[in-house]
């Protein structure tokens, strides 16, 4: 039991020694704590996910942490066979990392700092994935978030970072707002938190209502759809994805990690884990369905035109996370997170190549400004061109395997699954399009930087480019966990594995529809490859008169539709100016202080004005006297 | 026979008349001089009350109310010229040194 | 007598944890030295705390009576008693009165330079009139130290104050002093009601008449709402705050403010259960409104305290929300909540005064990038930030959730309108923290041109208890939650058997007041 | 109208306008010689009321005694300009209305006032029979004794506070 | 009238006899004795006889009538003059260095303080409205002597000035009030008066009520309620400060006590009526002693004005109408002279030479000179305002309960809330003593009898305050039995 419990502890313990004596003892050899402990961690979640596969499923109390009433929750942890995919990917991905950081943040005055943070990120997302009930998840959800704040402005002198991540932080809440609230009902609904509990007893409730606003609402919609807050927040779905392109002020092995790899993925796995709930409701079904979809072509929209190396797979982020949702949304619980794991690694490798091309470029990180590099850096040139094969969906990589049951799923799930397969697809004509792109711009043509970052130009150290070798492995081979029964038979490893959790889905449809769909997005995928070619190898020219005849809709794309600009019109501006104009300027501080300081004012300007009564001379006092006899007479005689 | 009420309202009207100068003069000595006459008026009630009582305390009081009427004669006009060495007035609208 | 448990110890020890900082300020009168002052406070300080201990160690958590009761006879004629003793929600204030005074003592170790012996004379007598407080089982007694803290309160802002202290301090103290007027003529009221007794514990068993409740009840709101502050007379508190050193700061958002909703938990609730369900609409109202209003105007604040200060009325909207949501969990949260604000916000001044020593300004503008010059106070400093944010992990959360959670139990929609306020709690805090903290340094500041010092050891001493506690709750609350288990159910039991129940009887006798 | 009443009707018209003389004079010597006919007056009516040694009283004390100690000080304070000053305040309007007021109020209240208490054994011809000083005297010293002593006592004060505050030297 | 009872009457009067001839003494020893000292002592001590004479004189549980009536010996009265008895001790203890410095150091001075002080045990014994008069005239003519005393000072020339001719007025109306209860009832006796209100059944009588009224007005202007209060700033402000305290307390206290006497024992049966009068004369008593006083500049009249709210508060007990009311109003009493003597005892600490330290910005930082005066001015302040744990709240805190135990609740809360707005002149003080920077140096003056007198109204204050239970236990017995 002990090594469960040590899997999120050991980064923790290599936390608080890092961040206790990191700044005066430890310095630059805090790779020494940390990146041991989250190898161990690794090590030890391997040995759960054998625990688990040998079909074992964890559950422990550690104690209780908060008994109020009839409210108790503890702390404890279910490992299950989705917890065990996760710990996998978050260990191993952390590990890779985490070994890839030193390199690439040696240097930095802040180095104990960084991997102390990241410690503390692991630990927290293990939590996150471990919890055994909801108000744990919510710990390490929050926890996660605490630390992407720390990571993004881990450069906080720069006042983007420090905006960045309190930004991050703050659209955050707003889903948390909604998750919380959803916490609370789901104990009010089934009292208790524990999933066990919550998940037997969920049909219990089917078609019961709740009145709240004066309106009735189906109980578990409400409930599925409050988590689902939390879960768009967390994972950058529309509205609240502003956060994340932002998050890539973050050193790269953060954008990595937890901007790419685990944390953004919180979302659908908490979908994934309360599916027992969701599949209750076809209101929160679709809506989660038609978030992922809707924000998926968004993202992959905004991400055709973007400069920036780093916000180009950022956006692809939010795009690949809005499928992994529109899978959740058709019920495809296992194509999910089969994505999502798949995803992890070519999306960590995008990231740390990318890294890798900025760390050579010295910190430059807009595309116009790179070009040929395939020459300089072979390396990270070929872990690249995989990633962006996997995430093209060229077929025997793993992205091909996760994509093409996702589009096949939402394909064989009804009306509104064909329409979110077609947007599915039209999402990967445009992945594959600004992938390349992002390579051609790149890696091919000639150098647009300055001369002195040509001459610097080299290849990453070992410490970097293996660490992408195991991914680029991974991106590549990651996938055959999941392969189509289409293809081969019991192929999908996966899905079965995760069968007791996530249930065993079955579309409808025939095996010539699903080899339409696995063709039609494999060519698409060329497609976008072509294009792309074209444009950015062939005619290089042609980017600008494209522009220029598009310029409205270029704006539009390149400017992020202008969401940003909204936001900052409709909540924030108004509000800072609400609070200061007319909460704090006129009610504070003229109304409420306006009474408080009156009536003393108002008192003293009464004795200033009742004290000139007082004349001084004895025949008024005396005029006073007789006065007041005379209205004592005459209201106590004559008025009585 | 004279009603006793006849009295008492002469009282009361001098003692009216009294209050009326006190109030109105501005010569502290006729204030004073008020005063006295609002005294004497309440020894007229006092006097009548007493005779159609056929009680004695009524003229007992008026002994003891003439006593200190002389007491305070003497008091008052002494801090009359004790006030009028500091403050050559006596009108009593000009002594308003405090106030407020 | 059946439902108290006398105090079991071989020693009087309530009355020597109110009675010892008396003593020690009486004993202050004689003396000249600073530095003997300063250490004698800060050793009577400590003993009163040491003293205070047992009542945590040796508290019976299975009972909700009064426990370490002492009681005798003081003013026969009007049969009042010296009538003091503990309960599960009380022993926790005690406690976090005593731990504070002690930090109160530190932290003005060197900040407090002129009229030293008055001030730490102030300091230890609102140390005992705060206790007294808490421990009061007779109306009387406490109305005397609910009154006798505003004195040395009123010195402490107005003599050690900033630039606006005068100004402060009698708002302060006018401002208080007008609801507690009115609690003063609803306590001769309950006096007459109650049968000629000032027994609290009495008095609570007392069934009033609805319209007495009514009225009784608002007169005591006066005096409380006032204290918490809640929405909307709480403008005395960012005046105070702000002005008050640092230590009064401390006392203020500490403890002092936390009397205001202890009232409402030992005076209000058992005495007018009526009322009490009657204006719990109203009560959540003002505490959603304080909530949101408060954080909106962190939100425009300029000045490092006033933005501290104004947080407080958002946070201890909480507790006021919690504790009128009239459930367990809403209750416990609330009070645990008191706790809770008074470490992270107590923390906060402190680490404001700290930073005030070196700077002496308050004005955000006039700081940016304090993580680069005084890292480990930065990191502090996030701590509290997230704490008072209420961040899973830390106190804040354990108690704002379990508000939430209560209020939302309650009334669905005040659970999701206070929920907002911690949307804007992030806000305002992460804001602050990046202000004064982030971008680049202020160029005011650092070598050459004035020099600023990281935490010493005697800072770093006063905030250790605090931080601790911070964690420990945070991931163990149980350690004050089973304190107030007991008691709170009780509390609960009482109100929901008390109560004349039947709302239309209550509206009825709303009908003939108004 | 009988005899009694007819002279009781004197009385008051001339007490009045005398009174009014008194607080409407400008020069206060004549005031003061206003007041000493009014005292007359009044120590008639005693006469009238059977109370001979008040009225003796009245002339010797209030005319005799206080009204000389009038106007002792209005001589030694030498008001020459008293004279071409105004008499009145300001406020003299509103004495009068107060005068005026506080006549009808009492007027109102006391204008129909007769005896019900029981009556004492001070008849007439009781006191007739002994003489009015003697009764005076025999009342006053037993049952009147305390205050006749307390009496005594606000003279002593009264000479005391008038040395004090009116003797020339000071230190 | 045999001898024995000759004896036992003279016994009753013990106390006054003993004061008055005490008085006599210091006339005669002024003119031996050249040191003020020994005068105040001769002084204090006949004082402390006095009040062994009224120590023995307590072994009566019943009231003792003496006097044919006139005078009456009881609990009541007895209290009173406990309270008058402190009330000169401490007067004299504040007065002897205070008075040298105003040059005014007389051995009449003394003497008329023990005069006066004897009309007001009249005042507080009478059972006759003829003694009621005379106690009053004997306390009264020789306040306006002591107020007039400092005879170089036009102010305090001025203030004698006032206080005699309001104070003669005022006494017309008593005695006019006196002659229509005579004329109706027959008597002037307070206990017969009572009688003859229910067996002629005049109670509603407006004649009766008329009479009550005026005696209401005189009892009123002595204790100064509003809008008979109007004399005491002017008076108050130009009197010898020492003279100020001792006015502040005794003629106010000797005031209530015959005000309670009238009122509870001749009128008893008219409470209804007087109650509708003594409210709103309550409620604007309080609004004007607390609102006037905020504008006040001079320390000596903004405690005037504080007394005036007080004699506000102190009639809420009157106007409860029972015992226990009436109580609350002696124990008020007892504690506002040692608060209030206290505070003047601070006033007159910062007189000296060419220094009248009367206006509050003298009191500017004077904590920093001076802390133990600041922090005895602070208690005296705080117990003004009623705030424990000081006596100033035993006290109000028991008038406020009797005021809500009648039923008065508005009066109850009109009566805190306005200490509250007193609150704020009492705190100005504090204010300026330890929240601003001093303007110019100030030099106390001390001496061992104003120490004495300062630490003894502290402790009664703090102890008062509790401790309140001997003082509470005393009056309750005393007027109760």
């Amino acid at each position: 039991m002990l090594k469960y419990i040590l899997i999120p502890l050991l980064p923790l313990i290599a936390f608080i020694i890092n961040i206790l004596f990191g700044r005066n003892f430890i310095k630059d050899k805090a790779h020494w704590i940390a990146v041991p402990a989250v190898a161990c961690s690794f090590i030890l979640a391997l040995s759960a996910f054998m625990n688990v596969a040998s079909g074992n499923v964890i559950n422990i109390n550690v104690y209780n942490w908060i008994v109020s009433g009839t409210f108790t929750v503890t702390i404890g942890f279910l490992i299950d066979q989705l917890t065990a995919i996760m710990l996998i990917v978050v260990t191993s991905i952390s590990t890779l990392i985490f070994i890839y950081s030193i390199g690439y943040m040696h240097g930095d005055k802040g180095y104990y700092r960084f991997f102390s943070y990241l410690s503390l990120f692991v630990f927290s997302m293990l939590i996150l994935v471990m919890a055994n009930n909801f108000l744990l998840l919510y710990f390490g959800w929050e926890a996660v978030g605490l630390c992407s704040y720390f990571l993004i402005g881990f450069w906080y002198e720069k006042k983007s970072a420090a905006n960045a991540g309190k930004k991050a932080f703050i659209v955050n809440r707003f889903g948390d707002f909604g998750f919380g609230l959803g916490v609370i009902l789901v104990f009010l609904t089934y009292g208790s938190l524990e999933y066990t509990q919550v998940f037997s007893d969920a049909g219990s409730i089917a078609g019961q209502t709740i009145n709240i606003f004066g309106s009735d609402v189906d109980l578990i919609t409400l409930i599925c759809l409050l988590l689902f807050c939390g879960a768009v927040g967390k994972s950058a779905q529309m509205p609240l994805h502003v956060w994340l392109p932002d998050a890539m002020e973050g050193p790269t092995p953060v954008s990595a990690l937890i901007h790419a790899a685990t944390m953004v993925t919180a979302g659908v796995f908490l979908v994934a884990r309360c599916n027992p709930l969701f599949s209750l409701s076809h209101t929160a079904m679709n809506t989660v369905a038609i978030v992922g979809g809707v924000t998926s072509i968004f993202a992959a929209s905004i991400g055709l035109v973007q400069n920036d190396i780093k916000r180009v797979i950022a956006y692809s982020t939010v795009s690949q996370l809005g499928y992994m949702f529109l899978a959740l949304g058709v019920g495809a619980y296992s194509a999910g997170i089969f994505h999502l794991y798949t995803h992890a690694y070519f999306k960590a490798l995008l990231f740390l190549g990318s890294g890798s091309v900025i760390h050579a470029l010295g910190n430059e990180q807009n595309m116009q400004k790179m070009g040929g590099l395939k020459k300089y850096m072979p390396v990270t040139y070929a872990v690249f061109v995989i990633a962006t094969l996997s995430i093209t969906g060229i077929p025997g990589l793993s992205g091909f395997f996760s994509k093409d049951e996702i589009l096949w799923r939402a394909y064989s799930s009804g009306e509104l699954g064909k329409v979110l397969w077609l947007l599915g697809t039209i999402v990967a004509l445009m992945t594959a399009f600004y992938s390349w792109r992002l390579i051609f711009l790149t890696f091919h043509g000639k150098f647009r930087g300055t001369h002195e970052q040509e001459h610097h130009l080299h290849e990453s150290p070992k410490v970097i480019t293996v660490p992408l070798m195991f991914l680029a492995f991974g991106a590549i081979f990651a996938g055959y966990a999941g392969i189509p029964p289409l293809i081969l038979e019991h192929g999908d490893k996966i899905g079965e594995f995760l069968g007791p959790v996530l249930g065993h889905p079955h579309g409808e449809g025939s095996h010539l529809e699903e080899i339409m769909v696995m063709m039609t997005s494999v060519l698409v995928a060329v497609g976008g490859w072509y294009g792309a070619y074209i444009m950015y190898v062939k005619k290089p020219d042609m980017p600008l008169e494209a522009v220029s005849k598009f310029t409205p809709l270029y704006n539009l794309l390149f400017n992020k539709y202008y969401v940003d600009e909204i936001y900052d019109k409709v909540f924030v501006k108004p509000t800072l100016k609400m609070s200061d104009k007319v909460v704090l300027g006129f009610f504070d501080v003229k109304i409420i202080e306006g009474i408080v300081n009156g009536v003393p004012n108002l008192v003293g300007a009464f004795s200033k004005k009742f004290r000139e009564i007082q004349t001084g001379m004895l025949s008024n006092y005396g005029l006073v006297m007789a006065l007041g006899a005379l209205c004592i007479i005459g209201y106590v005689i004559f008025l009585k | 026979m004279v009603p006793l009420s006849w009295y008492i309202l002469l009282s009361a009207v001098m003692f009216s008349i009294g209050v009326f100068g006190f109030l109105s003069r501005r010569n502290l000595i006729l204030i004073f001089l008020s005063l006295e006459l609002m005294l004497n008026s309440v020894n007229i009630s006092l006097v009548a009350f007493s005779h159609y009582l056929q009680s004695m305390r009524g003229q007992i009081l008026v002994f003891f109310i003439i006593t200190v009427a002389a007491a305070e004669a003497a008091i008052g006009l002494a801090i009359l010229i004790a006030f009028y060495r500091n403050n050559p007035t006596i009108k009593v609208d000009e002594i308003n040194l405090m106030k407020g | 007598m059946e439902n108290v448990i006398l105090n079991q110890l071989n020693y009087p020890v309530l009355s020597y944890t109110v009675f010892l900082p008396v003593l020690g300020a009486l004993l202050l009168l004689f003396m000249r030295n600073t530095a003997m002052i300063r250490w004698t406070t800060l050793l009577v300080t400590m003993a009163t705390f040491v003293i205070s201990l047992p009542l945590l160690t040796n508290f019976d958590k299975t009972t909700y009576k009064m426990q370490f009761v002492e009681r005798h006879q003081w003013i026969p004629s009007w049969s009042i008693n010296y009538f003091i003793g503990v309960d599960g929600i009380s022993v926790l204030f005690v406690f976090l009165t005593t731990l504070l005074s002690i930090l109160c003592v530190l932290v003005s170790w060197k900040a407090i330079e002129n009229k030293v012996k008055e001030f730490h004379i102030a300091i230890l007598t609102v140390e005992a009139a705060m206790t007294g407080v808490f421990i009061s089982l007779d109306f009387f007694l406490f109305y005397i130290f609910w009154e006798a803290m505003l004195i040395p309160m009123f010195l402490l802002i107005g003599v050690w104050g900033g630039p606006n202290r005068v100004y402060a301090a009698i708002k302060f103290f006018l401002y208080t002093l007008v609801g507690s007027v009115l609690m003063l003529v609803g306590i001769i009221v309950l006096y007459f009601a109650g049968g000629n007794t000032l027994d609290i514990l009495t008095l609570g068993t007392v069934h009033y008449p609805v319209k007495l409740q009514f009225w009784l009840f608002l007169a005591f709101f006066a005096a409380f709402a006032v204290k918490v502050p809640m929405f909307p007379v709480h403008t005395w508190l960012p005046d105070a705050h702000t002005e008050a050193p640092t230590a009064g700061s401390v006392i203020l958002a500490g403890v002092l403010i936390k009397m205001g909703a202890y009232g409402f938990l030992r005076f209000s609730m058992p005495m007018f259960p009526d009322a009490v369900r009657f204006f719990m609409t109203p009560m959540l109202v003002l505490s959603v409104i304080g909530i949101v209003y408060g954080a909106l105007v962190c939100l425009a604040q300029k000045d490092l305290k006033r933005l501290i200060a104004y947080s407080s009325v958002s946070h201890m909207g909480y507790v006021t929300l919690g504790i009128f949501a009239l459930n367990s969990q809403g209750m416990e949260g609330g009070i645990l909540q008191m706790l809770n604000h008074g470490i992270i916000t107590g923390a906060l001044f402190l680490m404001i005064g700290i930073i005030y020593e070196r700077t002496h300004t308050r004005v955000i503008a006039d700081y940016g990038g304090f993580a680069t010059l005084v890292p480990w106070y930065a990191g502090l400093f996030i701590i509290l930030t997230f704490a008072s944010i209420g961040l899973p992990g830390t106190n804040g959360f354990i108690g704002e959730f379990l508000v939430l959670f209560g209020a939302f139990k309650a009334q669905k929609l005040f659970g999701v309108l206070a929920a907002t306020g911690v949307i804007l709690g992030a806000g305002y805090m992460l804001w602050l923290y990046q202000r004064v903290f982030f971008e680049t340094p202020n160029p005011n500041w650092g070598p050459g041109h004035h020099p600023l010092w990281d935490l010493d050891l005697r800072e770093v001493i006063t905030l250790a208890p605090l931080f601790a506690l911070i964690f420990v709750i945070g991931f163990y609350p149980e350690v004050f939650l089973s304190y107030m288990h007991p008691t709170v159910e009780n509390l609960l039991k009482h109100i929901n058997t008390h109560a004349f129940a039947g709302e239309g009887l209550i509206a009825k006798h709303l009908m003939e007041i108004f | 109208m009988s005899t009694p009443q007819l002279f009781f009707a004197y009385f008051a018209v001339m007490m009045t306008g005398l009174s009014l003389m008194v607080v409407t004079r400008k020069n206060p010597v004549h005031s003061v010689l206003y007041m000493l006919i009014l005292f007359a007056h009044i120590a008639a009516l005693y006469l009238f009321l059977n109370a001979e040694f008040l009225a003796a009283i009245q002339i010797i004390i209030y005319a005799g005694a206080i009204l000389v100690l009038f106007l002792f000080v209005i001589m030694m304070l030498n008001l020459r300009k008293e004279e071409t000053e105004k008499r009145f305040q300001k406020q003299w309007p509103l004495g009068i209305g107060i005068g005026v007021v506080l006549a009808v109020f009492l007027i109102m209240i006391v204008g129909k006032i007769a005896v019900i208490a029981p009556l004492g054994p001070y008849s007439i011809d009781a006191v007739r029979s002994d003489g009015h000083i003697m009764t005076v005297g025999k009342v006053l010293y037993s049952e009147f004794l305390l205050p006749f002593e307390i009496a005594s006592l606000i003279l002593l004060v009264a000479v005391v506070g008038a040395v004090v505050l009116a003797k020339r030297k000071i230190e | 009238m045999d001898m024995a009872n000759y004896l036992f009457e003279m016994t009753m009067i013990m106390p006054e006899i003993t004061l008055i001839c005490v008085g006599l003494i210091l006339l005669l020893l002024d003119l031996a004795v050249k040191k003020k000292e020994v005068i105040a002592v001769v002084g204090i001590a006949g004082t402390l006889v006095a009040l062994y004479a009224t120590y023995k004189l307590y072994i009566f549980n019943q009231p003792q009538n003496v006097f044919a009536g006139m005078f009456v010996l009881d609990g009541y009265s007895n209290f009173f003059k406990l309270i008058f008895y402190i009330n000169i001790i401490l007067t004299i203890c504040i007065s002897l260095k205070y008075m040298t410095i105003e040059k005014s150091s007389f051995g009449e001075y003394y003497a008329l303080i023990l005069f006066a002080t004897t009309g007001m045990m009249f005042m507080a014994s009478a059972a006759d409205l003829i003694i009621l008069y005379l106690g009053l005239e004997l306390m009264a003519l020789s306040t306006y002597i002591l107020a007039g005393l400092i005879r170089k000072q036009p102010r305090s020339n001025e203030a004698a000035l006032k206080y005699f001719f309001l104070g003669a007025f005022s006494s017309a109306f008593l005695l006019y009030g006196i002659s229509l209860t005579y004329g109706m009832t027959g008597t002037t006796n307070i206990k017969e008066i009572a009688v003859a209100l229910q067996s002629l059944n005049i109670v509603d009588n407006p004649i009766v009520f008329l009479g009550m009224i005026f005696m209401i007005v005189a009892f009123g202007f002595k204790i100064a309620l509003a809008p008979f209060h109007m004399w005491a700033p002017d008076v108050y402000e130009g009197a010898p400060t020492s003279i100020t305290a001792f006015m502040s307390v005794g003629p106010k206290a000797a005031g209530f006590a015959v005000m309670g006497r009238v009122l509870f024992e001749s009128f008893g049966a008219m409470q209804l009526q007087w109650n509708s009068i003594l409210i709103p004369i309550a409620v604007i008593t309080i609004a004007v002693g607390s609102i006037i006083a905020l504008a006040q500049t001079n320390i000596k009249r903004m405690l005037a004005y504080s007394s005036i709210a007080h004699a506000g508060y102190m009639l809420l007990g009157i106007i409860a109408g029972t015992a226990d009311g009436l109580t609350s109003t002696v124990n008020y009493l007892m504690i506002y002279m040692f608060m209030n003597v206290g505070a003047f005892a601070v006033v007159i600490s910062l007189r000296r030479e060419g220094f009248q330290g009367e206006n509050l910005e003298d009191y500017m930082g004077l904590a920093k000179k001076h802390p133990v005066t600041s922090a005895l001015m602070l208690v005296f302040m705080f117990s003004l305002t009623g705030i424990p744990p000081t006596a100033g709240f035993i006290g109000k805190f028991y008038v406020i309960m009797e005021a809500v135990n009648s039923g008065h609740m508005y009066l109850a809360i009109i009566a805190v809330m306005f200490s509250v707005v007193s609150a704020f002149f009492y705190l100005r003080i504090v204010m300026y003593m330890y929240m601003k920077d001093p303007k110019e140096e100030v030099t106390l003056t001390s001496s061992s009898s104003l120490n004495f007198a300062l630490a003894v109204t502290t402790a009664m204050v703090i102890i008062l305050g509790v401790f309140p239970s001997f003082l509470l236990n005393l009056v309750r017995s005393s007027i109760a039995g």
